[in-house]
């Protein structure tokens, strides 16, 4: 019912600062829904979880049950028991620290992967949208280039030229999520170059830097973030996908996609090899997708359904 | 409706133009010669220097570029480094592999979306609902690869329904096609609900109400013509993931399809054959949002045919 | 008329252009306005009436390039705004503002009122820094908003507040021009009442010039002095207020007049009731843009565009585009077309 | 009233808004009128005043969280908040039709003009192909769209709004209707095209005898089209009278109020008199007489109690102190000024 008074009713309640306010219905709007509030905590200490592991190993202390590189042969293909939570691999490492390792290997790309193809990605679709005619079409024809490359392969293309690491899986699925950020921001920026206010403060006499700044670039900021969280579970499976082809990260390196790429031979006689590090990526992926849907529906209550 | 199909297809040869320039600067960006590459490490620098010669990698880059477009064109992509043989005729039975496997993938996807986000959307928040919207977003997140992995461990391993590797009978058919298609299937059954729920809340649904419309007449005449116009983008887009899907699947259940062949290719630093392969799939995309574009604008009669 | 011009629009058009074809170049043009010439005195109130697609929002926006013009010349105080360099025309936009139709859309939702008027005398550099908020207390007052108001966002406020926060920030820069477009028409008639008056109080007290763009002929007289009703990117009639309402010459102002309808139950108009819908802007009729529609039509109108202009029984300033003014109004040119036509031939 | 035979009457009907927080938004809130058979009348008020939500209660269209809370619908004698939905559809574009404000979205973009309005047929009438393609060509022909043979089979993007508006009159008269709910059916077109829509739903009602509730904001539609007129204020009638009557001799200072605003076309003015103040939000609406606020005669008792509405002279409904015995304010408060 789009009856004005019903979304009076629903969009009025004022207090002093509606600012503080606006962030504190997007916060209640998010806690409502549990699930999205539930991943968030999981990313959370995922996060802290793996950065402690990862500090203490700096200074050369293994916080872990083992550690990740100890080969201990005669308890290879051991399944999981006390001694080794998620059982051993083909080298008789543990597999349970082994994850724990590979998780700020693989959050670190996605958070990195993700925050670079934004950086160059927002500002294409700023520009785009905002200058619109020949600029425009310039960039949107090189972003369709882009984004002819199906899926993993664009970064296929480019791990194959730059060779298979950690920085260069990076690096590919950071150019990949480019064209997505690009079309996403100039999207959003032609509806709100359209608004009124745009043209008002255009009438006072305002340069082209302070519309971008103080007025186009708040108004795509929610966009921005969910589709940030969104790309971070694509940028996580793809960089594991690569890994799994024997693209990125490289053995010993407990790196998810590679583990399970290790796991692939011993299928018949140690299923639990491929059944843990898949599950990692799973719980991490999933753990955004709720996240981003969540805050998704928090930031647009009107998607929401 | 055909000036715009001519002119998208106009449009496409700029794409295209981008592809291969891309493509080509590909082999040009690798570091380290290729002529060496081919000769071997160990080759003495004259016979590199023939080879060298032999690829104009002598000529300017402009003119290697439309030397090398113009053999694309004529789909010669010249020979692998692997076993000599001409890149074409290896890529030919494998190209038809990879397309029965997307095909059959996307009809899955396509089948099981839109019954789910129906289903969905028509009980929203029944117990239905929340189990579908679940199970799509573990489709969602699931890295197709694993889960590949792990169907093979189950239904073939540890029960020997369907055989591990391989393509072509029947039974090895399934379980490559469910791993492929899930994560589109997922994608296929939240867009359908959304979109039905939109449809559902617009003003010519309240127009049929007000007309004495019956609500299951509502639902499946009114609401899910309109509602499955966006799913239909969403499946082409879909379509790219697809592809690039099966590099994976191909590579988990040893189907000699174009995307292990891309793969094999990269490991043996077999440039050509990964040029060409990266090509030709990438015309295959295009080509695909090409029809899903003609078909979205068939479908949503509101855009103004000629504009 | 002795007065001081300070807008001369000249021959403006304003073309959009439609891409398509193979390979998408400009294939035709939306005429949205074409060739529209008129004058505005200081201190007058000067409206643009016509339905949608007529052109009077691109006329608006192209006099202060908030579109840029297709071609023509648009002079205010002596100055041509289309050939300004960029710079200069920010500057020059101090002087010129413009109030828009839609409360809502019209306030950037994440600034304070404070922010917004702040924003605006800040661009202009029109108030020193240390006075602007005694300026900001000054304006809210002016259009009856509380001072303390001012920290408020904008969607705390009802529409006609609203209104009244983007014309104290039109105002905030002192200017001399402000183009009203559509500035009343989302408002419920008491509070259209109430920015109404605000807007002929600050006319007087500023010497404000106004352009009130409009489709509401009973707003447009209270308003106007004079007034330009267009009709398919055309001007069919201009004139002062009383020769258009009591003395209509154009066919089609007389059938606008007529369809307005009026509240009083006891006023049994004589309405003519046009033909059809207005015709696409893309391929306009040739001849006289209202040929389709016009109850009055003859061949001539189909192949000759008529001129604006004044004959022996109009007031000086009015003028009309139509061949038959004249037999029109002494009954020797009769009508060609049924006036009551609701259900139509094709 | 009573001399002529109401078709339709609605007595004291609620409708409510359930919002997630709890919270209850009276829409409609005691909304009472009568519609004599073959007359036309008009719900009149600003937006917010429930005018719209009034006419999708009639039909019972209220969707979630939306609920008819109590009152009666009476058609026919017959109460329509008894009916089951079953029920209701026969009702719906069968005996009561509606058409509404949006002709651009009202229609549905995938289906042809002729498949729309043939479906009414296929609902009601049970009528095959051929036989219902006969009638909506001679349905459009009625609603004076011409070529009808041709724009059977258009889609809704291919006609203008005031086409479209046409054929949303041609869908809901399709089964002949007793009655027609307009919402707002010109407001989204020019005055033109206003001009033509209104001067057809006329004649139809004249041709087919129809009852027609028009609902509009536009004071001067009301009066061109209307019999009798309820003006509705924050969810309430608050004034019910004959057309003539309602434009003489206004009597609710808020009514008088709307008419004092609209720029005269007979006099020159200088200033409007405008209502002050605003319409209040529903989370602050006022305890007694909703327009106490803003009412240049309210007294104590009109901020603290509300008024009902009151039967004055023939046929006229009040609800305001200042025309009932306990009026304590001045007594010779005169609220109409010509």
């Amino acid at each position: 019912m789009s009856d004005p008074a019903v979304q009076a009713a629903v969009t009025t309640n004022a207090s002093l600062n509606p600012r503080v306010k606006a962030r504190k219905d997007l916060i209640k709007r998010f806690k409502k829904n549990k699930a999205a509030l539930i991943s968030f905590y999981v990313i959370l200490f995922l996060i802290v979880v793996s950065i402690i592991v990862h500090v203490f190993q700096l200074f050369g202390i293994t916080i872990t049950p083992h550690s990740p590189s100890a080969v201990n042969l005669p308890d290879r293909f051991q399944g999981p028991s006390a001694e080794y939570w998620f059982g051993a691999d083909h080298m008789g490492r543990d597999i349970f620290s082994r994850i724990l390792h590979g998780m700020i290997l693989t959050l670190g790309i996605g958070f990195v992967s993700v925050f670079m193809g934004a950086l160059v990605g927002v500002p294409l679709g700023i520009i785009s949208g905002y200058y619109g005619g020949k600029v425009d079409a310039v960039i949107m024809r090189i972003i369709d280039v882009l984004l002819a490359f199906p899926g993993i392969l664009l970064a296929l293309a480019i791990v194959s030229i730059l060779g298979g690491s950690l920085v260069n899986v990076t690096i590919a699925v950071a150019v990949y999520s480019v064209p997505g950020f690009a079309r996403i921001v100039r999207g959003s920026t032609l509806a709100t170059k359209k608004l009124e206010y745009i043209d008002a403060i255009r009438a006072l006499g305002a340069k082209d830097g302070r519309i971008i700044f103080k007025h186009i670039l708040p108004n795509v900021m929610s966009p921005i973030i969910v589709n940030a969280t969104l790309y971070i579970a694509t940028a996580v499976l793809t960089a594991a996908g690569l890994s799994f082809l024997g693209l990125g990260a490289q053995p010993p390196t407990p790196e998810w996609g590679a583990m399970l790429n290790d796991g692939r031979g011993f299928m018949r006689d140690a299923g639990h090899i491929t059944l843990f590090p898949g599950l990692a990526i799973l719980v991490v992926v999933l753990a955004f997708n709720i996240f981003g849907d969540g805050l998704r529906d928090a930031l647009d209550p009107k998607m929401k359904n | 409706m055909i000036t715009y199909i001519i002119r998208r297809i106009f449009q496409l040869i700029p794409v295209l133009f981008g592809v291969t320039i891309l493509v080509f600067l590909m082999m040009h960006l690798t570091p380290g010669n290729p002529a060496q590459l081919m000769a071997g490490e160990t080759a003495p620098p004259e016979v590199v220097e023939r080879i060298e010669k032999r690829l104009g990698l002598h000529d300017p880059l402009p003119v290697q570029y439309v030397n090398f477009l113009k053999k694309v064109v004529t789909l010669d992509f010249g020979v692998s480094m692997r076993n000599s043989l001409p890149i074409i005729d290896e890529l030919r039975p494998k190209f038809w592999v990879t397309i029965e496997l997307a095909i059959y993938s996307t009809l899955l996807s396509i089948f099981m979306g839109i019954i789910a986000g129906i289903v969905s959307a028509v009980r929203k928040y029944s117990f239905a609902d929340v189990a579908i919207m679940l199970v799509a977003l573990f489709g969602l997140s699931m890295p197709n690869f694993w889960l590949g992995l792990m169907l093979m461990q189950w239904f073939s391993i540890n029960l020997g329904w369907f055989p591990p590797t391989g393509w072509g009978s029947p039974g090895q058919v399934v379980l490559p096609v469910i791993t492929l298609g899930t994560a589109g299937a997922a994608v296929i059954a939240r867009m359908t609900r959304s979109s039905m729920l939109e449809v559902i809340s617009q003003d010519y649904i309240r127009t049929a109400r007000a007309k004495g419309v019956r609500e299951r007449v509502i639902i499946y005449r009114h609401a899910l013509k309109n509602a499955l116009i966006p799913v239909v983008t969403v499946t082409g887009l879909q379509f790219g993931t697809l592809l690039s899907g099966t590099v994976l699947t191909e590579t988990v259940f040893a189907i000699n399809g174009m995307g292990r062949y891309v793969i094999d290719s990269i490991m043996a630093r077999d440039f050509p054959a990964v040029q060409a392969s990266i090509i030709v799939i990438s015309i295959m995309f295009v080509l695909v949002n090409l029809i899903v574009d003609i078909s979205y604008r068939y479908l949503n009669k509101r855009i103004d045919l000629n504009g | 008329m002795n007065r001081k011009e300070l807008l001369k629009v000249e021959n403006l058009k304003q073309y959009f252009p439609i891409k398509g074809g193979i390979f998408g170049r400009t294939i035709n043009h939306v005429k949205a306005v074409d060739d529209v010439t008129f004058t505005v005195y200081e201190g007058e109130t000067v409206s643009i009436v016509g339905e949608s697609g007529c052109g009077k929002s691109t006329t608006g926006r192209a006099i202060l390039r908030l579109d840029e013009p297709t071609d023509g010349k648009v002079e205010f105080n002596g100055e041509d705004i289309v050939s300004l360099s960029k710079s200069k025309l920010r500057r020059t936009r101090k002087d010129m503002q413009i109030i828009f139709q839609d409360p809502y859309a019209s306030l950037n939702p994440r600034q304070t009122v404070r922010q917004i008027l702040n924003e605006a005398m800040e661009i202009q550099n029109v108030v020193p820094r240390s006075e602007r908020n005694d300026r900001i207390a000054e304006l809210m007052e002016t259009v009856g908003l509380k001072p303390f108001q001012a920290d408020r966002f904008p969607h705390e406020f009802s529409g006609g507040q609203r209104q009244r926060i983007g014309i104290a920030r039109a105002l905030s820069v002192d200017p001399k021009l402000i183009i009203c477009d559509e500035a009343v028409s989302a408002l419920d008639v008491s509070i259209q009442a109430q920015v109404l008056n605000l807007l002929k109080k600050f006319q007087r007290e500023f010497n404000l010039t106004y352009l009130f763009i409009s489709h509401d002929l009973g707003v447009v007289r209270h308003i106007s002095d004079r007034i330009i009703v267009m009709y398919l990117g055309k001007i069919v009639e201009i004139g002062d207020k009383d020769s258009i309402f009591k003395n209509p010459q154009h066919p089609y102002t007389k059938a606008l007049l007529s369809a307005i309808p009026v509240p009083d139950p006891d006023i049994k108009k004589n309405r003519i009731i046009l033909k059809g819908d207005v015709p696409s802007p893309i391929d306009p009729p040739e001849g006289c843009r209202f040929h389709t529609r016009c109850p009055f039509v003859v061949d001539k109108c189909r192949s000759v565009s008529p001129e604006l202009e004044t004959r022996n029984h109009m007031k000086k300033g009015h003028q009309a585009a139509c061949h038959f003014i004249e037999e029109i109004h002494s009954g020797e040119h009769e009508a060609t077309r049924d006036l009551r036509n609701v259900r139509q031939e094709s | 009233m009573g001399k002529e035979e109401n078709i339709l009457s609605v007595k004291d009907l609620q409708t409510s808004f359930f919002i997630d927080d709890g919270s209850e938004v009276k829409a409609v809130d005691g909304v009472t009128f009568d519609v004599p058979k073959g007359k036309t009348i008009g719900i009149v008020g600003e937006s917010g005043s429930g005018k719209s939500i009034t006419a999708l209660s009639i039909l019972k269209l209220i969707d979630n969280p939306g609920k008819i809370k109590g009152g009666q619908i009476l058609y026919k004698g017959d109460n329509l908040v008894d009916y089951n939905e079953r029920k209701m559809r026969k009702i719906r574009g069968n005996q009561i039709s509606m058409i509404f404000q949006e002709p651009m979205t009202s229609l549905n973009p995938t289906y042809t003009v002729g498949e729309q309005i043939s479906e009414s047929y296929k609902i009601h009438q049970g009528l095959g192909k051929k036989e219902s393609k006969r009638k909506v060509i001679e349905m459009l022909k009625l609603v004076g769209i011409p070529s009808p043979e041709k724009r059977i089979d258009q889609y809704p993007f291919e006609l203008s709004g005031g086409m479209r508006q046409r054929v949303m009159i041609a869908m809901a008269l399709a089964c002949r209707p007793e009655m027609l709910i307009a919402d707002e059916p010109t407001t989204a077109l020019d005055v033109t095209i206003q001009a033509q829509i209104l001067e057809l739903i006329k004649e139809l009602q004249d041709e087919l005898g129809m009852s027609v509730i028009m609902i509009t904001h536009d004071l001067g539609v009301v009066a061109e089209t209307c019999d009798y007129v309820a003006v509705m204020y924050c969810g309430k009638v608050v004034e019910y009278a004959d057309v003539r009557t309602l434009f003489k001799n206004p009597r609710h200072p808020y009514t008088v109020g709307l008419l004092n605003s609209l720029p005269r076309s007979d006099v020159d003015q200088e200033e409007l008199i405008p209502i002050k103040g605003t319409v209040p939000s529903p989370d602050e609406m006022p305890t007694g007489c909703r327009f106490a606020p803003r009412c240049p005669f309210a007294t104590e008792k009109c901020h603290n109690e509300l008024p009902e509405l009151e039967q004055i002279g023939l046929g006229e409904q009040i609800r305001c102190w200042i025309y009932t015995d306990e009026w304590t304010g001045d007594p010779e408060v005169k609220v109409y000024e010509p």
